[in-house]
């Protein structure tokens, strides 16, 4: 890898380095007992959400499909390796191999029912496939309600081990840098850009002989491997695993860290599922006694201002003028020229955010039949 | 016999009710281009109404007639406030502002009414007995007045001005609006519809059962949503046959006790298997991409 | 652009969020930590727990506090989501809290409860009523735990009701409260009943007409549900089922008659009675009193056992705390940690305790921090004539 | 022309497709040979692009086979077909708009044997993910100078002038070391400059990478100056099929295409 060093750019290592910083920082704090819980717990949800949010932009954000079940796959997740993992507890206690081996298999699991649910993302499109997604997570999630106590625990939940909250954020902060290189890696490479490719235009990719068939699974299985993940750490942060947490909210939550990130756009996701998950563990814990529903009220506030200000096409002028680049650009002085993407290898984990309307949520090509339509700029006969 | 005639009718009521919810849903889908998330929410703030408005004027006629109108008027604010500055921006984005939409008017209607149920004095009409078949009269009524608002929606859309320039918008924005559409007219009244629709289908629900929470319009949103799938979302007849199917389907499975607590489980996968043989839902247009 | 911009807005809501938090623990007062579902769906019963707390604080702060400390009362909201109780315990531990309330739902009460052990926190929950709850020698109860609740249930009926009685079970499935007494009632019921069980799923059901369907022949129906769902079920089996029928509930019936704005119990023709430690329509006693205040301030759409339990849990500690300054002054102030403050709590708890509140008379905890007090059937309302 | 032996490149026999009731073409025959370049003209809604659609496995025919070079293809995947050696352009111009100009030419490299880079190389940066990737920069840049777009390559394909869409659409396709290109009207929306240019850049890629062109066209000069042979649809059925002069000079065709033509 020496040879590519001089292509050495800060860029590509951001979230590397951002998400090392964080995981040295606290790890340092927590090993000399500086860290308080509040500190701990909430950098276990952090982690937990960046995974979701990542592994969700897989699917929504690369392959451009619209999935409104990713807690479920979470689910999924959450059961299976908090079930193996208690089982385990006898005989291994809850140490690192416990939690090494509750991953894989949680992970797995959830990764075969992405498959399971990616079968029918061949066949639908847009909202037809968020509905099929979204009825998934609610299947899933009525399964284990009404499963027995001795299996899954029922009503109440599964009773799973916790592990020790000292160190399962580090833990969850490696596993973090973990998928951030498989998934930025993947993205980068030429399979990356068959994914982008099938969202840009599925026929086209097609014809170029991509199999379209096998990267929508891949991504589903893939996706769904690490929001498995994501709730197999959620088991070990928990003592109880609840199903009435992975309801179809919580999968619209996790969409919500994605679209404020930026479809396709790694660090976005990154960003702005640790601050969702900050801002909602602050406005709970100050926001206390009578205060307490306003904290959905500004949540809800908050998000609608945003997303507004970020997309109001009539904004469009005022972010231009005042937007935080436009201040940096100034102040570092470097152009910024929208026309031309410089430097390609610099911009492999972002794809621009612009996903066509009728690729994503409607599929509005009505036809008639296949005869050839008027001429685009052609002659005009007749 | 008897058991199974009046749960089905029991199930022809819901599946009206949940028609009624869908048929926002899919016209706001159809010519807006959005997935209206705070719809069920509409349904949820037409109950409050209804139960404020009765208090205040005691007459149900009175209040379910202020309800449609206050839900209309709540419908178009949404529209003009949240989702017309975002008019021509990603529709996830416009499917994120709907869901805080929906955030504000549950926590706001906490606010006002408190977190507690409300119970809402509607009539009672009790019931008529036909044979040994016993049928509620708001039974009758829902099934009755949903076919009817149904049937006087299809007259709108298919006869009226306004209807036909909804459906040339639906099936082409960029060029209706060359036609001289005002599209953002169209766009309003749509969201005017569809609101007006949830008040009443918040009226039937609150004939059925006449409490009231923050939360009330979530779950009837999620299922009339799911209706709308498996009717067809953007097909007004699809959304019919899509509520009645699930109500009847709701009803059925929670007559059975061994069954009934799977029941959302149930609707879920007759859903999924439906879309795999029509992926466009029971009435959705066949859709080629023209290559 | 867009992830630059939406940092730099959350940063602001971040850096604003942590200034705020700088307050943790503030001069003399004896922290009373709390969390429950404030807002959301079950918040009605948070919002009982939390006012009735608030009032019995207020009152006990009035009359000058604790061996001469106040009292302070912080309340949290977790939404009946269990995944919030740890950053909302953390966030008690670091404000100060020495005594709880545990979590006012089951859900989030596990959880706390297996938080709470390991930093030895003595806590009382007023309205968890899982079994699980008071697993650890830390957590106490003052409700029913639901076994007992099904089995005094299914005894009740093994007495008092003739073999040929037709009994009919409305449950919530999915729900810890009422999937956990209806399984011990109907293990508990003896054999010879005919049975029928129906179910929902939904948290706010808004249609139950087929579970009417389905128990309309029955004579007795056991609702071990709460009142929201059980309002609904009376008013759609109005007509349906049989005038002379019963309907018996546990302790979430309780607030039927008075905490639903609107709802008139006297339009039902069934008479409705339920198990319970609290009568919300009490017309003397301590019970009364604390009616009226809680009606005065905050209305009566919360009024329900939840709150009264969650008062009774604060006097009950009240009372607690004042034996063991009695003993040794030193042992309850600000200062005192946590866990120390849990030894002494549990000793007493345990050391012959008794106490006399609005819930119950003579109120004793098992060595298990099961509550012992007496269940009373309370009639809400007569089968018309 | 004919004089090669070996087996045409495309042949379909008897090939038909109809939808509902409605046939969009129906007994086609058509035969090219290695290294022509083929014409298919016909006027709007003759069923041209329909016939691309088959060969290229995006609808199945009705009736009828579809070989290439000898092998039956009409039932196989569209990624297969590809694979077997067709590729094509799209009337409505299909590019990865949200990817830059060399990206896009990279996508059509995916396939070829000597860029193979398993899943599991990639996701865990193998040293072979990097060689692989320098390697498809580099062919893609060589293809992307062909048409002149090596300039532009790190731009997005859909900030591109209309005409260079045009060629950046057709070096994907090329990407795909096809057998057998097809264009569906590459002149469309160029000006009589760029057309002519047009014509040189596929007679060039046609000798430089060894390729059988079929290529939908309107415009005559451009199908005159650049055919060999042509074939004429008409309501989805072949009318004649010949050199330009012998099919223009065909009675049924004069008056069924040219005759109506308004220009």
């Amino acid at each position: 890898m020496i040879k590519h060093k001089k292509n050495f750019k800060l860029k590509h290592y951001i979230n590397y380095i951002g998400i090392g910083f964080v995981t040295i920082l606290f790890s340092i704090l927590s090993l000399t007992g500086n860290a308080s819980i509040s500190l701990q717990f909430l950098l276990e949800k952090i982690a937990i959400s960046i995974i979701l949010a990542v592994s969700l932009g897989l699917v929504v954000g690369f392959l451009g499909e619209l999935s409104l079940g990713h807690a479920g796959f979470m689910c999924i997740g959450a059961y299976i390796g908090g079930k193996v993992s208690a089982m385990l507890e006898a005989s291994l206690g809850c140490g690192i191999s416990n939690l090494l081996i509750s991953l894989i298999v949680g992970g797995i699991a959830a990764g075969i029912c992405g498959v399971i649910i990616g079968l029918p993302a061949l066949r639908l499109r847009g909202d037809y496939l968020a509905i099929v997604t979204l009825a998934f997570g609610e299947i899933v999630k009525t399964i284990f309600i009404n499963t027995s106590a001795e299996s899954f625990g029922g009503a109440t939940g599964l009773s799973t081990p916790r592990y020790n909250r000292e160190f399962l954020f580090i833990y969850a902060f490696i596993i973090v840098l973990i998928m951030l290189f498989i998934v930025q890696n993947l993205i980068r490479s030429k399979h990356g850009r068959a994914i982008t490719a099938i969202r840009d235009s599925e026929i086209a990719s097609r014809a170029t002989g991509i199999n379209v068939t096998r990267y929508k699974l891949l991504v589903f299985a893939l996706s769904a491997f690490f929001a498995g993940i994501a709730g197999v750490l959620f088991s070990f942060s928990n003592y109880r695993v609840q199903c009435t947490k992975f309801d179809y909210n919580y999968s619209i939550e996790i969409l919500v860290m994605v679209v404020l990130g930026g479809m396709g756009n790694i660090t976005g996701g990154i960003i702005s599922s640790s601050l969702i998950t900050l801002l909602q563990v602050k406005l709970a814990t100050l926001l206390s006694g009578n205060l307490a529903v306003l904290q959905n009220v500004l949540y809800a506030l908050i998000l609608v201002l945003i997303v507004i200000y970020n997309n109001a096409p009539r904004l469009k002028g005022f972010r231009e003028k005042y937007s935080i680049k436009v201040l940096f650009n100034k102040i570092f002085k470097k152009k910024a020229d929208p026309a031309t993407v410089r430097d390609d290898e610099a911009k492999w984990d972002r794809v621009p955010t612009k996903i066509n309307v009728d690729d994503l949520l409607s599929m509005d090509l009505v036809v008639t039949e296949s005869v050839a339509k008027p001429d685009k700029g052609g002659e005009h006969n007749e | 016999m008897i058991d199974i005639i009046n749960t089905f009718i029991n199930g022809l009521s819901l599946g009206g009710i949940y028609a009624m919810i869908a048929l926002g849903y899919t016209m706001v889908y159809g010519i807006a281009k959005m997935l209206n998330f705070a719809h069920g929410d509409i349904i949820m703030v037409g109950g409050y109404t209804l139960f404020v408005a009765i208090g205040l004027f005691g007459n149900p006629i009175l209040a379910i007639v202020v309800a449609i109108i206050l839900c209309g008027v709540l419908g178009v604010l949404m529209e003009k406030l949240a989702y017309k500055p975002l008019r021509g921006a990603s529709p996830l984005a416009v499917l994120i502002t709907a869901i805080g939409v929906s955030y504000l008017l549950q926590s706001l209607s906490q606010i006002i009414f408190g977190a507690g149920t409300k119970y809402v004095n509607m009539p009672n009409w009790g019931s008529i007995t036909l044979g040994s078949l016993r049928i509620q009269v708001y039974t009758l009524v829902t099934l009755i007045a949903s076919v009817v608002i149904m049937v006087a929606l299809s007259v709108f859309i298919k006869y009226s001005k306004t209807g036909r320039a909804m459906i040339a918008v639906s099936e082409d924005r960029a060029a209706s609006e060359l036609m001289g559409i005002n599209v953002n007219t169209i766009i309003t009244i749509t969201f005017l519809i569809g609101a007006m629709l949830a008040a009443v289908a918040s009226t039937f629900y609150l004939l059925k059962a006449p409490s009231i929470s923050p939360t009330f319009g979530s779950m009837p949103g999620i299922k009339a949503f799911t209706a709308a799938v498996i009717g067809g979302i953007g097909s007004i007849p699809g959304a019919m046959i899509g509520g009645i199917l699930l109500g009847v389907i709701e009803v059925f499975t929670n007559s059975i006790p061994a069954i009934a607590p799977y029941t959302d489980a149930i609707e879920f996968t007759i859903l999924i298997i439906i879309l795999l043989v029509r992926p466009t839902g029971l009435l959705g247009k066949k859709r080629r991409e023209k290559v | 652009m867009k992830k630059l911009l939406l940092s730099f807005m959350f940063l602001l809501a971040f850096v604003a969020c942590f200034f705020t938090t700088g307050c943790g623990k503030s001069g003399n007062e004896i922290v009373i930590g709390l969390s429950g579902p404030l807002t959301g769906g079950a918040a009605v019963y948070g919002v009982a727990v939390k006012n009735s707390a608030e009032m019995a604080v207020e009152e006990i702060n009035a009359k000058g506090g604790i061996n001469g400390y106040k009292i302070k009362l912080i309340a949290l909201d977790d939404m009946h989501d269990a995944t919030k109780v740890s950053t909302n315990y953390a966030s008690l531990m670091q404000q100060g809290m020495q005594v709880s309330l545990g979590c006012v739902t089951t859900k989030p009460g596990l959880e706390f409860s297996e938080l709470s052990k390991g930093d030895n926190v003595f806590f009382i929950t007023p309205s968890a009523t899982n079994d699980d709850i008071p697993k650890y020698a830390n957590g106490y109860q003052m409700c029913f735990a639901d076994t007992r609740q099904g089995t005094f249930s299914a005894q009740y009926v093994n007495s008092n009701l003739p073999k040929t009685t037709k009994i009919g079970i409305l449950y919530h499935s999915g729900d810890d409260y009422s999937e956990g007494i209806y399984r011990n009632f109907a293990e508990s019921i003896d054999k010879g009943f005919d049975v029928k069980v129906a179910s929902f799923s939904e948290d706010d059901p808004t249609d139950l007409s087929s579970q009417v369907q389905l128990l309309k022949d029955c004579d007795f129906i056991f609702l071990p549900i709460y009142y929201g769902p059980a309002a609904i079920f009376m008013t759609q089996a109005k007509d349906i089922i049989k005038k002379d029928a019963v309907y018996f509930g546990c302790d979430g019936l309780d607030g039927i008659d008075s905490s639903i704005e609107g709802f008139d119990i006297n339009t039902i023709p069934q008479e409705v009675s339920y198990l319970s430690h609290f009568n919300s329509k009490a017309t003397s006693g301590p019970a009364k009193e604390y009616i009226d205040k809680y009606v005065a301030k905050y209305g009566a759409e919360t009024l329900n056992q939840f709150g009264a339990s969650a008062y009774d849990c604060i006097y009950a500690l009240y009372e607690a705390l004042k034996q063991a300054a009695e003993k040794d002054p030193s042992s309850v102030t600000p200062d005192v940690a946590a866990s120390a403050l849990c030894e002494t709590l549990k000793g007493i708890f345990q050391g012959g305790f008794t106490f006399s509140g609005i819930t119950g008379t003579n109120i004793k905890w098992d060595k298990d921090g099961y509550v012992d007090k007496a269940a009373v059937k309370y009639v809400v309302k007569e089968k018309n004539k | 022309m004919n004089n090669n032996v070996s087996l045409p490149v495309l042949e379909t026999k008897n090939l038909g497709v109809s939808f509902g009731g409605l046939k969009a073409c129906s007994e086609v025959d058509i035969t090219i040979n290695k290294k022509e370049i083929y014409g298919l003209i016909g006027p709007n809604g003759a069923g041209k692009t329909t016939i691309f659609n088959l060969i290229t496995g995006i609808y199945a025919p009705t009736t009828g086979e579809i070989y290439l070079c000898g092998e039956k293809i009409n039932k196989l995947s569209q990624e297969t077909i590809c694979h077997k050696g067709v590729a094509r352009t799209f009337q409505n111009i299909r590019l990865f708009n949200n990817m830059t100009v060399i990206r896009n030419v990279m996508v059509g490299l995916h396939n070829r044997k000597e860029f193979k880079c398993s899943f599991i190389e990639s996701a865990l940066r193998f040293p072979r993910q990097f060689k692989v990737e320098k390697a498809m920069r580099e062919k893609a840049k060589e293809i992307l100078r062909i048409f002149g777009l090596e300039e532009e390559r790190n731009n997005l394909a859909c900030n591109l002038p209309y005409g260079m869409q045009r060629k950046l659409e057709i070096a994907r396709a090329l990407a795909t070391e096809p057998k057998l290109l097809l264009l569906d009207e590459p002149a469309a929306g160029m000006n009589p400059n760029e057309t002519m240019e047009l014509v040189e850049t596929i007679k060039k890629i046609r000798d430089m990478f060894d390729i059988t062109i079929l290529l939908i066209e309107h415009d005559l000069k451009f199908v005159s100056g650049l055919c060999d042979r042509v074939t004429v649809l008409n309501f989805g059925k072949v009318l004649s099929t010949g050199t330009v002069s012998e099919v223009l000079n065909d009675p049924s065709v004069i008056e069924a295409y040219i005759g109506k033509d308004d220009e």
